[in-house]
């Protein structure tokens, strides 16, 4: 029994995550459950007035989904670069210590590429809103 | 090494040189001065690798056919800067980015010339690709450039996911990533270790657009600006056969495990040059006809890797400049005319002599005539096939492809010398000969005396 | 668990994400298949570097080092990937790649 | 050094010609080529004396163990007179007419002559080949671009099947190059390689196709008499007169020497090849109309004998084989200066359209006559002693193969003679009429061509002593 | 009880602490509902709720059982299983995040220790940033899945902001990572236990965490996703009933996970001092951190709240200004000027 407590308690086995899969079933079963009930509990009066879109009471004209500001797009690709260049930094604040200032040095440089490319991306008025 | 690092570092300066320098015509001096520092710093380090390679962390091994590899892809693109620099100004405001990129890519291939870690290999192959995608759709507004580089770019990551599949069974056979220690040579080959194998064949023959992998090519050669096209098509191929020949070499060359590969590689070979010069003969486009000649000139470079030997090695250096010397040469002229099928090259030669004659010198050379560098190149792959001495029918076949081959680059010196015509040309500047004469004058020396290059390695 | 379990789910997934290659016709659907075998790699190469390490290779910590590289590399296509799409839907409206046949005659 | 002077002379003139304008490209070519013929004695000179002197090494490609060395053996030497002479005749006779852009015409037409040179002298096999190719270029451009109606389509074949030969011939090179002990290209380590007859068997083909292709052997010709007719007539003269010499020094310097057992082994196959050639070539010779092509087939039917010859494996023929070189030169080159002569005149090619041009151009006639009767080898004329050399060591090998080689000559002297009869004797008409006689140019060089079918015809020990060492050569192999 | 090789005792341990955190996250973010009204009502001088039990302390039920019982609406151009999993995902998100947080130190019933914490998972930090980077999707789908103008524009604004924020936030966890050297969140409050709270050493890295938080948890000063004066709403413009709920109560509970996150790395967690020299028995030590940590978490919540109530909201290229331009760099800085310090101090 000793082992087995171990076993599912160490935090290094996948077993460590059981608890976690216990809480997603909770949660699941939580907004489930809460789902249908708001479903079935509420009335349904339906008309077809109140099954359009809402845009301040003004009929709705053509479709919502239309491309919008490139900006946004950028803000995301920007995102997805910049997010894994964060990642990097993971492993080594974990090991920094061992590494000492060589790698401290190492990881200025690698702040320095990404200094240059977030100067880069900011002179190239990516991150200009104000237009 | 140094070479890696002045592209990385002239690719960042260049992107900021575009910030500050607001005249854009300038900006190719800046491009060229930086492929100039970085010629010499490449240069700088041949005598500490002379005697044996430089090793670094076990990811990269700068030795003496690395350095001299950069040293023909810098120096074939400080050529191509000086005949096509003033192109990229045509192609919009962001005239320092494609500088930039393409001083990333060097920096790729660089990196290809000298990995010694899979994870490098993989990183190369990478940084070479992504540019590109972004220098093919360089003409955002064209729908054939669009289309060229959506095409290369799922095309581009669909391979490198198959690229990525094989170092990770391979990895799984042998528990390393330094290619010279896999050690896979053994009289038993782990089928895991046998799968990865034919995926990265798969993969880099994809990269390389050998044949059934290059069906991308001729449509992204033709779609993408054509001043990008004349480097994808040349240095970066090579650098793509460089990554090739390092690894099949370093890794998979001991023992059963060769027998395995190469019969894969042999056919892929053939099939490259069969079906790239029968494609090349139909071509209208002299711009679609170079993308096929392209595929069938990797087919010769293929020689280099599957016959596994030192020949091999010399023959690829000695390729890359003489097909690259040559092609980004013919490109050059060619941007020059408003019209790229054969017929827009009628007459060219009493029109303009110099373009005619250094276009007849460069497709001389891609044919493999004698006196010009592509002789030597096609007669080093093909020593090395005849040493290899499992692939003469390899060879025979080679040659007779090298014959159909003069049918379509000489319908061009046809068209120029022999046929009358109007062609439109653009005015060239004085720039643009002097180094359409250097690019000549290289064709001419490489072919006269290819030890010159060679004495290095 | 052993790890054939991993390499036959990776295999799998990396099947699929071939399958749907080659098989759908939406950019953005091929791009997402292209991301699920960078994924796949990515699992098989962990299970590997575990693997490894349960045999007592002190260096198999390399292959989880090489999965940062893959996501890294993933990223930076995703942002050229992506722009480039946005730029083929702002000429084409579409993303069908069936369209994309103007190079071919 | 003189040997290099050889290759040296035509090639600066050459490229110097290119800058040259008006009359000077001909001045030029004149002065380069009475040069050269006077270097080409020269080196006959040397040769009798100290043929040793006439080696030349100079380092090229150290690490290929490919050098720049070029010597003369008397089969070399006499080619290379051949070719000296054969310009110099073609640059006489054209003296007088104008072509185009000549800079251009006479800078390609002296580059040939140093690729030519180059081949006849190449002792390294990489040196060789590439003086083979750079040969090929500049007539390519020559037949390109001041040819016939039809040049483009017709040249284009003709540089494709001769790249395509010679590119098999650069395989069988780079492999002998790796048999070699010390990886060299020299023609010493070549000719001494202990070559098994498996691979002797197989590399036969690689160097044998080129050079079939080359002179031309039946089946590789088809591309000769479309090149012959459309080509100017100074770039056929050397094509048949010199190029195809390339072929038969290549297969006797390059393929008989290396491969001799391969050589025994395909020699019944070669020679029937070349019996199919002549017999074919003096058929469809018979029936020409065309005056050109007429000659283009019936050369194909001379260096058939020649080739066949060359298989019989024997002294005799192979002597007859290399005073036949020189002769089958000199002889065709005066027949397309006479071809050439009637075609300027008249502007027809057809002789159904010709006759009876004796009475207006006797000179012309005359001349005609002798050189025609040398092409049929008729006794006191130099075509004699080569053919009945090569005959004899031809039945000395095989009866059947002589006989139907005879019967080559037979029909060659049925299509010269009718030739003859329809061109210069019968019923003159309006056409014929309008024609001129030789001008002083013309004269000159057919006169010379004349002189050297007489003399050789009556003494031909010369060029027998000449040829004596390389047959020497031979007697040592077999 | 082994059965099946399986600790069973552990399960419902196990299950019963996911309920109570569960349960205790509702009721704590049904309460903060109530709470913002009343400090609202506080700050502006008004009263409050107070009609429904007394000081309105039974508001957010009666809020709550409104939300059920009105009417379900799916515009008929929305998608709609889009439409329904939108919400589903942001309440699942919210209530995934408590997983990994020390509740408390290790209870000894019976013998046998439990832990207050569900999962001790030697990753528990990038478990929470991976988990909250999911709630952008609840988000993003709600609002495209509506098929209005607004909800969407909201929408891609909320997008753009949390993934803005999400950089600085996660540089800011480096320089934190620095200092304990381990991603566990347990470990980091071990940490502390016996040490200076982290706030005192990484005083800016908390800064920088608390501006993010408050724009993870799209609060105001930067809650433009629901910028009611210019998006009519914002991107659950066209929710009712739960499902409206589920938006405003994921919200809640993120504020409350945020909070007891702050508290958890920056402040002692359930830590408190002098814990280990009152001589008490562990139990009553455990018991004692819990009510620390719940203190400090209101505390905290306490402080959204006033923010919310004092802080005009930014416009929007303000909001992305500060959090590329001023935050990155400044997350940076802390980043390498914590590392040059431990490593200047380890010399």
């Amino acid at each position: 029994m000793y082992t087995d407590t171990v076993f599912l308690s160490a935090t290094t086995t996948p077993f460590s995550y059981f608890p976690i899969v216990l809480q997603l079933v909770a949660a699941l079963g939580f907004v489930g459950i809460t789902m249908l009930a708001t479903h079935f509990l509420g009335p349904k009066r339906k008309t077809s007035d109140k099954l359009i879109n809402f845009e301040s009471g003004i009929e709705q004209k053509g479709n919502a989904r239309q491309p919008v500001a490139i900006k946004y797009f950028l803000t995301a690709i920007l995102f997805v670069l910049f997010d894994v260049e964060v990642i990097f930094f993971y492993p080594y604040a974990v090991n920094f210590r061992e590494l000492g200032w060589e790698g401290f040095v190492a990881v200025l440089m690698f702040v320095g590429f990404f200094l240059c490319g977030f100067i880069y991306i900011t002179k190239k008025g990516a991150l200009k809103w104000e237009d | 090494m140094n070479a890696l690092i002045s592209t990385a570092l002239s690719g960042v300066v260049l992107m900021f040189v575009g910030l500050f320098v607001r005249n854009k015509q300038h900006i190719k001096f800046f491009a060229i001065a930086a492929i100039i520092i970085a010629f010499i710093a490449n240069l700088a380090q041949y005598p500490s690798v002379q005697l044996g390679g430089y090793v670094m962390y076990g990811m990269i091994e700068v030795t003496k056919f690395g350095v001299l590899f950069n040293a023909v892809a810098l120096g074939t693109t400080l050529l191509y800067f000086l005949l096509s620099g003033s192109e990229f100004e045509k192609m919009g405001e962001h005239v320092a980015d494609y500088f930039a990129l393409i001083f990333f890519i060097l920096a790729g291939i660089s990196l290809a010339a000298s990995f010694s870690n899979l994870l490098m290999l993989f990183l190369a192959i990478e940084i070479m690709s992504i540019p590109q995608y972004i220098l093919a759709g360089a003409d955002k507004k064209s729908l054939k450039s669009n289309e060229a580089s959506l095409k290369y770019f799922l095309m581009g990551s669909f391979s490198t996911g198959i690229l990525l599949m094989g170092i990770t069974l391979i990895y799984g056979a042998a528990g390393s990533f330094e290619i010279a220690a896999l050690g896979l040579g053994a009289e038993s080959v782990h089928p895991l270790a046998l799968c990865g194998i034919i995926l990265m064949v798969f993969a880099l023959a994809f990269k390389v657009s050998a044949v059934p992998f290059h069906f991308w090519t001729p449509d992204v050669y033709d779609g993408s600006p054509t001043v990008f096209t004349a480097f994808m098509s040349t240095v970066v191929k090579a650098g793509g056969f460089v990554a090739f020949l390092r690894m099949f070499h370093t890794s998979f060359a001991g023992g059963s495990i060769s027998h395995h590969w190469t019969l894969i590689l042999s056919l892929i070979t053939a099939g490259t040059l069969v079906l790239g010069n029968f494609s090349a003969v139909f071509q209208q486009s002299v711009k679609r006809m170079l993308a096929y000649s392209s595929i069938a000139q990797a087919g010769f470079m293929l020689f280099a890797v599957v016959s596994l030997n030192s020949m091999g090695s010399q023959g690829i250096i000695l390729y890359s400049a003489a097909y690259s010397i040559a092609t980004i040469g013919v490109f050059a002229v060619l941007m020059k005319l408003k019209d790229y099928t054969f017929e827009g090259f009628n007459g060219l030669a009493r029109k303009e002599p110099l373009l005619a004659g250094a276009v007849a010198v460069f497709l001389f050379s891609l044919a493999g005539i004698p006196v010009t560098a592509g002789f030597f190149a096609k007669y080093f792959v093909l020593s090395a096939a005849i040493l290899n001495g499992r692939l003469l029918w390899l060879v025979v076949l080679a040659v007779l492809c090298a014959a159909i081959s003069v049918y379509y680059y000489f319908r061009v010196i046809i068209a120029m010398y022999f046929k009358t015509g109007e062609p439109e040309v653009e005015q060239t500047s004085g720039g643009f000969k002097a180094a359409l004469v250097l690019a000549i004058a290289l064709v001419l020396v490489l072919g006269l005396f290819p030890n010159l290059l060679l004495c290095w390695l | 668990m052993p790890v054939q379990y991993y390499i036959f789910l990776s295999i799998a997934l990396f099947c699929i994400g071939v399958m749907g290659v080659l098989m759908r016709r939406n950019a953005i659907i091929i791009f997402m298949c292209i991301e699920l075998m960078l994924n796949a790699v990515n699992l098989l190469m962990v299970s590997f570097s575990k693997m490894w390490a349960d045999a007592g290779r002190v260096d198999a910590g390399s292959a989880q080092l090489f999965v940062f590289f893959i996501m890294v590399v993933a990223a930076a296509e995703v942002a050229v990937g992506l722009a480039i799409i946005t730029m083929v839907y702002r000429n084409t409206h579409s993303v069908d790649i069936n369209i994309l046949n103007r190079l071919k005659n | 050094m003189l040997t290099v002077l050889l290759i040296l002379i035509p090639f600066i003139a050459g490229l110097i010609s290119f800058g040259l304008k008006g009359s000077g490209p001909k001045v030029l070519g004149i002065i380069s080529s009475l040069a050269t013929v006077v270097i080409a004695i020269g080196t006959w000179c040397t040769f009798r004396t100290t043929p040793d002197s006439l080696d030349f090494v100079a380092d090229w490609i150290p690490q290929l163990g490919s050098q720049f060395r070029v010597g003369l053996d008397g089969m070399g030497v006499m080619l290379c007179l051949l070719t000296a002479v054969a310009f110099l005749l073609i640059f006489i006779t054209i003296y007088s007419r104008d072509y185009e852009k000549p800079g251009s015409f006479y800078g390609l037409m002296l580059l040939a002559q140093a690729g030519l040179m180059g081949v006849f002298t190449a002792y390294d096999a990489l040196l060789f080949y590439i003086f083979w190719e750079l040969a090929l270029i500049p007539v390519y451009f020559l037949c390109s671009l001041w040819g016939g109606e039809k040049r483009i389509a017709v040249t284009f074949k003709f540089f494709i099947y001769t790249f395509l030969g010679s590119l098999l011939m650069m395989v069988g090179i780079i492999y002998l190059y790796f048999q070699t002990q010390d990886h060299s290209f020299s023609w010493a380590a070549f000719s001494s390689l202990p070559l098994g007859p498996e691979k002797q068997k197989w590399l036969f083909w690689l160097f044998f196709v080129a050079f079939a292709i080359k002179m031309p052997v039946f089946p590789f010709h088809t591309w000769q008499p479309d090149t012959y007719e459309q080509s100017p007539t100074p770039v056929t003269m050397i094509l048949s007169g010199l190029m195809v010499k390339m072929g038969l020094f290549g297969l006797i310097r390059w393929c008989l020497l290396l491969v001799p057992q391969g050589v025994g082994m395909w020699s019944d196959v070669a020679i029937v090849l070349c019996i199919i050639g002549i017999i074919y070539a003096s058929a469809i010779a018979m029936v020409q109309n065309d005056i050109k092509r007429l000659i283009a087939y019936s050369s194909i039917a001379h260096i058939g004998l020649m080739c066949a010859a060359i298989f019989a494996d024997n002294e005799q023929s192979l002597q007859g084989v290399l005073i036949q070189m020189f002769n089958h030169g000199i002889n065709i080159i005066g027949l397309w200066i006479i071809v050439d002569v009637i075609q300027q005149r008249l502007g027809v090619k057809n002789m159904d359209q010709l006759g009876g041009m004796a009475r207006k151009a006797p000179r012309m006639a005359i001349f005609f006559v002798i050189i025609s009767l040398a092409n049929i080898g008729l006794p006191l004329t130099n075509g004699f002693i080569g053919e009945f050399l090569m005959l004899s060591g031809l039945f000395e090998y095989n009866h059947w193969f002589m006989a139907f080689a005879g019967l080559g000559i037979i029909l060659s002297a049925v299509y010269t003679l009718g030739m003859i009869q329809k061109v210069i004797f019968g019923e003159s008409n309006e056409l014929t009429e309008t024609t001129t006689d030789l001008q002083p140019g013309e004269a000159l060089a057919l006169s010379l061509i004349v002189i050297m079918i007489l003399v050789l015809g009556v003494y031909p020990k010369p060029m027998l002593d000449l040829v004596s060492s390389t047959t020497e050569v031979f007697n040592k192999v077999f | 009880m082994t059965l099946l090789s399986i600790d069973w005792f552990f399960i419902i341990e196990k299950v019963l602490l996911i309920s109570v955190v569960l349960v205790l996250s509702l009721v704590v973010a049904m309460y903060s509902t109530w709470g913002e009204r009343k400090v609202a009502a506080w700050i502006q001088d008004r009263l409050g709720p107070n009609r429904a039990g007394p000081m309105g302390l039974l508001q957010p039920l009666a809020d709550g059982g409104k939300l059920f019982f009105k009417e379900e609406i799916i515009p008929t151009n929305s998608s709609r299983f889009l439409f329904i999993l939108g919400p589903s995902i942001a309440m699942m998100v919210a209530c995934m995040t408590s997983a990994v947080i020390p509740w408390g130190d290790t209870l000894v019933i019976a013998g046998r220790p439990v832990s207050l914490q569900i999962a001790d998972v030697n990753i528990g930090i990038l478990f929470i940033f991976g988990v909250v980077s999911m709630g952008v999707y609840g988000i993003m789908i709600g609002g495209w899945a509506s098929n209005n103008k607004f909800s969407l524009l909201a929408s891609v604004r909320a997008a753009s902001q949390i993934i803005s924020y999400e950089l600085p936030m996660g540089l800011a966890l480096i320089a934190l990572l620095m200092l304990t050297g381990s991603l566990s969140l347990k470990d980091i409050v071990e940490q502390q236990r016996h040490s200076l709270w982290n706030v005192c050493y990484q005083p800016l890295g908390f800064f920088i965490f608390l501006v993010c938080a408050f724009a993870e948890c799209n609060r105001a000063p930067f809650d433009l996703p629901e910028a009611e004066n210019e998006l009519n709403g914002g991107y659950h413009l066209e929710y009712s009933s739960m499902k409206l709920g589920f938006f405003l109560f994921a919200e809640y509970i993120n504020m409350f996970i945020s909070s007891a996150l702050i508290a958890t790395m920056y402040f002692g967690g359930y830590a408190f001092p002098y814990m280990d020299s009152l001589g008490l028995d562990p139990n009553v030590v455990t018991i004692l951190g819990f009510v620390a940590l719940f203190i400090k978490t209101l505390c905290f919540i306490f402080f959204f709240m006033w923010v919310r109530w004092t802080v005009p909201r930014f416009r929007y290229d303000q909001l992305m200004r500060l959090g590329w331009k001023v935050m990155i760099p400044l997350a940076l800085a802390n980043m390498l000027i914590t590392g040059a310090l431990i490593l200047a101090r380890q010399h």
